[in-house]
């Protein structure tokens, strides 16, 4: 989806909503994928979805602006790598480790990226990424390129708990730059529940502590996320600095594809948090006129071909071979001697 | 019957919170869901208000068990991943660490790391930290290398009034099993001679004993090499006594590691047995330790990256050739 | 001074607001006479001063029952360290390095602390103590002993900076700990202002991210602190879980001896944060009807004398002898060999 | 005319800020009041906008350094303290260390840290910190003992595509003089022979190698001997042509430095040298460290816990003994 999102301003709001719908059922179709070749025995490691955050995340990366904007995604973001532009492939080649994926096998599954892309790799210490991205985004400011530029970051309820989330943050604010951070509180960071891990009422009382602005938004609700997201961005793309946006919801499977999630309460799947936004997306592009249920169809369809040929390429390319590996951790290894 | 090492962690910790009203266990998800690997299932059920799950808050999680520590419990932290301490590695070397010397008051608190490489685990679910916590003075660093280690370790551990920083090794979760766990185990700081020999000393400690063994295994099979194998067990204080003691019998050193290579266990092992066991090599002593790059995804390439059997043997070969 | 805090809660306003004045002045005096020994090169490494932060340290440290409660103190306690009990002694001897002291020269200046006593001995890493607290805490629920009791902490401005404060106050928040944790913001840390440390409007504005409660304090009326401190200390006590006390005030000197403060305003010196909190109280306790002009010039002599007394009795300490030093960082040695 | 070790430093920033637009400098107080050392003094003036005060977030820190890298520059971070990077521990070791590695996009921030020990300067304004970044892969570390060294290795450090951590050594700040800073110096990665001699060989690096020229010194003058000392200049990695060179051509090793003993520099540069020069050595290696405690306050004991020309001198005499 290479469109670059300069468009989104100008995008109507029926061609917005069916841009980030076609970015989140590409995110749902790849993941259904990816479980079950999990499943199957062919992913190793292990599988973390998305599923029921997509519309949150694919609103988000719909937003900004590839080449020009930066995004670090977290766990839990197909849909915002989607929608920002990331390659089908790119996923697949990671997951199953071809040697011919961004990361060559060296590393799997959600930490990959195309950091000169302006798509950062993600380490697993959560929370690490709010300081790179604003890190980017001041060197931006140190350019002269910063005008009009934006980045995101995303993060769940759990990692706001880090030292790494707060002082990046609170870095970002200092220097009032254009930080988008959205805050997926799906209600558990992998079995641990919201009570234990926060005591203030709504994570977005965090807010005003940073000195940034806050949004609270439904994130089953897809027009809402779409608007929130697209209100956010704008205001840190036009100098309002960091945005802090809290988005409400539930994670529809496990932490991982091993988990079976079953600490997660009944009630709380029945409720309102535990609407698929899939579904609410679907009826609302159809109640709004957006799209016909027949196009959603066939771009089911459509989408489906293309990551069941990704997913089929990917599996025939080379594995990384360790006779060939460049075990390297130097760009410049002429710097001195190799201490093998 | 059989207990897997895993096993014998959780049992550790049962008979801890059973018999010890000061334990109580700190970590992520270690609650209700019995931690990311089952090694405290059940616990909290069994022991109400006693087993919590901490925010995702590494450095605090380490605060508040020295506080735990300072005002008389016996706290025991789980890290969801070894790799996971590294935000929290000023609170265990900095406060922790120096809290003994400062001011006279230990802190007995054991952190528990998971450790080392899965295929598939990659640069940030597998590392061996062992090293960056030796470094520093006053923690005490073990390797427990069997089910039974791991089992009365961790209960040693815990009577220490000194940090532990307890490294347990994710391959052996489930892999490694025995049939019964032993009734007694040496004291901390006190190597094992794992497999006797006379040609040659493997130094090794976690789940390297293992890999030794096989390679011994194999030269012998193939070569009829009597090769030792000493298990370190705790890692700092280091048993100098029984490593130089094996390399006097054997006269060859090879010390063996799945941590990166600059620095660590088996740069001070050889130094030290250069330095005060010269007289007795025969040979070069030898080091061996995973390579100079992060713990790489791809089961290929994570293979490659880590000592295994075939390459300890290779390095063996070399070794006692010369 | 070692009379129970139980009392506290039966002591009158006038007996309170004395004994907290009484703690200030002996930690002006004793400060005073340090910075002397520093300039006059008796003190090696360097000198930390609390002056103008009296009035909220010790009103704080006099709310504390030793014995009881826990209490960290950071850089610019000794207000809250004397009010708590430390003897001046104690203070003489780590500056000075005595080996009879409570550090034996092992630890200087401020990093020190009685433990067994429930004073934490600080490390330099600011925030590192939030969480020690709170374990503290923790333990007493544990053992069935937390009933009535508090723990508190000091902390800088810019030590609100760090992901341990974070951290810390939120693992607290969600134990429901009775923790008190008091902001100093003195409008700089070391060299740097609040407008480079942070984006929001008032510091306060964190309390309710955490779900504590939050008092705001004038830090240099001494009345007023010692309303504060003995409400949020008595909320705590009484099982409102954490409680966060934000205090304005300055500086009145550099951050350390070392340092002349040069890039603190005039303007900021000249106005009301710039009283001495020493001054105000002296006002207050009389205008109260307190105490009289000349019962504080009496204390005044015969606390300078103490302290002058203490003070030379540590110079005359032996000092620590490395022949005779135990080079040994764990407590139980015979777990293995040493590694020399 | 002369210039300190602290005076290169800031003049190597103000060169780099001067030469080459992607520099900045961030770090805590460094801008008005241009650092608690004085490393940065007047450049906020000099280039408005280019050197940044930072909260009290050194996780954050480093966190902005690699995404600035990213992004195209060139920061410079100082640590007030070295001790305070262990805050940072974790964005340095995972995020920039492994980052080449897995994105083939090196990330070039150099972090300076204020390393070692003075008197008075305590368990946590005093530690020597190379041993723990050295163990990580991805990250260089150099240790500059000289005026000129900490002058140029700066501008290399800041040249290098990877990330490096730069340990400069507080006790040198204003100690250590030159009449001029040398036109040129080796490349990063290079040892340098400070002292040439022939019985024996103390590698050594950052403070340490002045203790050793002092003691070699003396050695001299009271019975002859003639001692070479190597400075490492880069502990990672290790230029071990050199040292094996020296070790060849004195028969006689001493690991010399500042850091606690556990594993770390020395115990490397032993283990190298026992293992690939093993046959050049006429004497067991031997290795001389702080002492196994956190950096004591007092200087009493500050002087008794770190090497000093006294102690190495008695180190050097059971080694030539042998
Ligand atoms: C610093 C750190 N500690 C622990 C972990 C292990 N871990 C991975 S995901 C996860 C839960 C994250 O929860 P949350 O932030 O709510 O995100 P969610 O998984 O719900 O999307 C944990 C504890 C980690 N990755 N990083
Ligand atoms: C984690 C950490 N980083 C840096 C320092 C160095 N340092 C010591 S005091 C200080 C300033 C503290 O400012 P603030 O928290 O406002 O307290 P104040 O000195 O104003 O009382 C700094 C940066 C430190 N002690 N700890
Ligand atoms: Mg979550
Ligand atoms: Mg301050």
């Amino acid at each position: 989806m290479p469109d670059t999102a300069e468009s989104i301003e100008l995008l109507t709001d029926r061609e917005h909503a069916r841009k980030v719908y076609r970015a989140m059922l590409e995110a749902r179709l790849l993941e259904t994928k990816l479980s079950s070749l999990y499943k199957a025995g062919k992913i190793v490691g292990g599988v973390y979805l998305g599923k029921g955050q997509e519309a949150v995340s694919a609103s988000l990366g719909s937003c900004l602006i590839p080449g020009t904007d930066v995004f670090a995604p977290l766990i839990r973001d197909q849909g915002g790598r989607t929608a920002f532009g990331e390659e089908v492939i790119d996923c697949a080649r990671t997951y199953l480790g071809s040697a011919e994926g961004p990361m060559r096998g060296r590393d799997g599954n959600i930490h990959r990226g195309r950091p000169e892309r302006g798509m950062l790799a993600m380490i697993s210490h959560l929370g690490a990424a709010v300081s790179v991205v604003a890190g980017w985004l001041l060197a931006r400011r140190l350019q002269g390129r910063l005008e009009g530029m934006v980045g995101a970051t995303c993060i769940g309820d759990g990692a706001t708990s880090t030292g790494a989330f707060h002082e990046g943050l609170n870095a970002a604010a200092v220097e009032r730059l254009p930080l988008v951070v959205v805050v997926a509180n799906n209600q558990f960071a992998y079995s641990t529940p919201n009570d234990r891990q926060f005591a203030c009422e709504d994570l977005l009382d965090r807010a005003k502590g940073y000195g940034v602005r806050g949004y609270s938004v439904d994130g089953t609700d897809f027009l809402a996320c779409l608007r929130v997201m697209r209100e956010a961005v704008a205001e840190a793309r036009r100098g309002g600095g960091p945005q802090m946006v809290v988005a409400r919801l539930l994670r529809l499977t496990g932490h991982g594809e091993h988990d079976d999630a079953s600490y997660v309460p009944e009630s709380l799947k029945c409720g309102a948090l535990g609407q698929d936004c899939m579904a609410v997306a679907a009826g609302q592009l159809v109640e709004e006129g957006y799209a016909e249920e027949a196009e959603l169809a066939e771009w089911q369809e459509e989408i489906g071909e293309k990551v069941q040929a990704a997913l089929a390429a990917a599996q025939r390319d080379p594995k990384p071979d360790p006779w060939r590996e460049q075990w390297e951790a130097f760009s410049m290894p002429q710097t001195g001697d190799q201490n093998a | 019957m059989s207990i897997t090492y895993v096993d014998a962690i959780l049992e550790a910790q049962d008979h801890l919170l059973r018999e010890d009203p000061r334990v109580f266990l700190y970590g992520q998800d270690i609650s209700r869901f019995g931690g990311a690997f089952k090694a405290t299932k059940g616990l909290a059920e069994a022991y109400p208000g006693r087993v919590l799950d901490s925010p995702i808050s590494e450095d605090a999680m380490i605060g508040m068990a020295i506080g735990a520590a300072l005002a008389g419990m016996r706290p025991v932290v789980e890290m969801q991943f070894a790799d996971f301490s590294s935000i929290a590695f000023n609170q265990i070397v900095n406060h922790a660490g120096t809290h003994f010397y400062r001011t006279g008051m230990p802190v007995p608190i054991t952190v528990r790391l998971p450790s080392g490489g899965t295929p598939g685990s990659g640069p940030f679910h597998s590392q061996s930290m062992e090293a960056i916590y030796s470094h520093y003075p006053g923690l005490v660093v073990v390797t427990p290398a069997t089910v039974s280690d791991a089992y009365h370790m961790l209960l040693q551990s815990v009577a220490l009034d000194d940090p532990v920083v307890y490294c347990e090794h994710k391959f052996l979760y489930r892999w490694l099993k025995a049939s019964s766990i032993d009734r007694e185990a040496p004291p901390l700081g006190q190597a094992r001679i794992t497999r006797p020999g006379k040609h040659a000393t493997i130094v090794a400690y976690s789940a390297m004993v293992h890999e030794a063994v096989r390679a011994a295994d194999r030269l012998k099979v193939e070569s009829g090499w009597e090769i030792e194998v000493v298990d370190l067990r705790t890692v700092k204080p280091l048993d100098m006594d029984t490593v130089l003691a094996s390399v006097a019998r054997t006269g060859r050193l090879l010390a063996l590691g799945e941590a990166f290579p600059w620095g660590g266990v088996t740069a001070e092992v050889v130094a030290r047995v250069a330095s005060e066991g010269f007289h007795l090599l025969d040979a070069p002593p030898k080091r061996f330790n995973s390579r100079d790059t992060p713990v790489p995804y791809h089961p290929n390439l994570w293979a490659a990256h880590r000592p295994t059997p075939e390459t300890i043997c290779l390095a063996m070969r070399e070794l006692l050739a010369f």
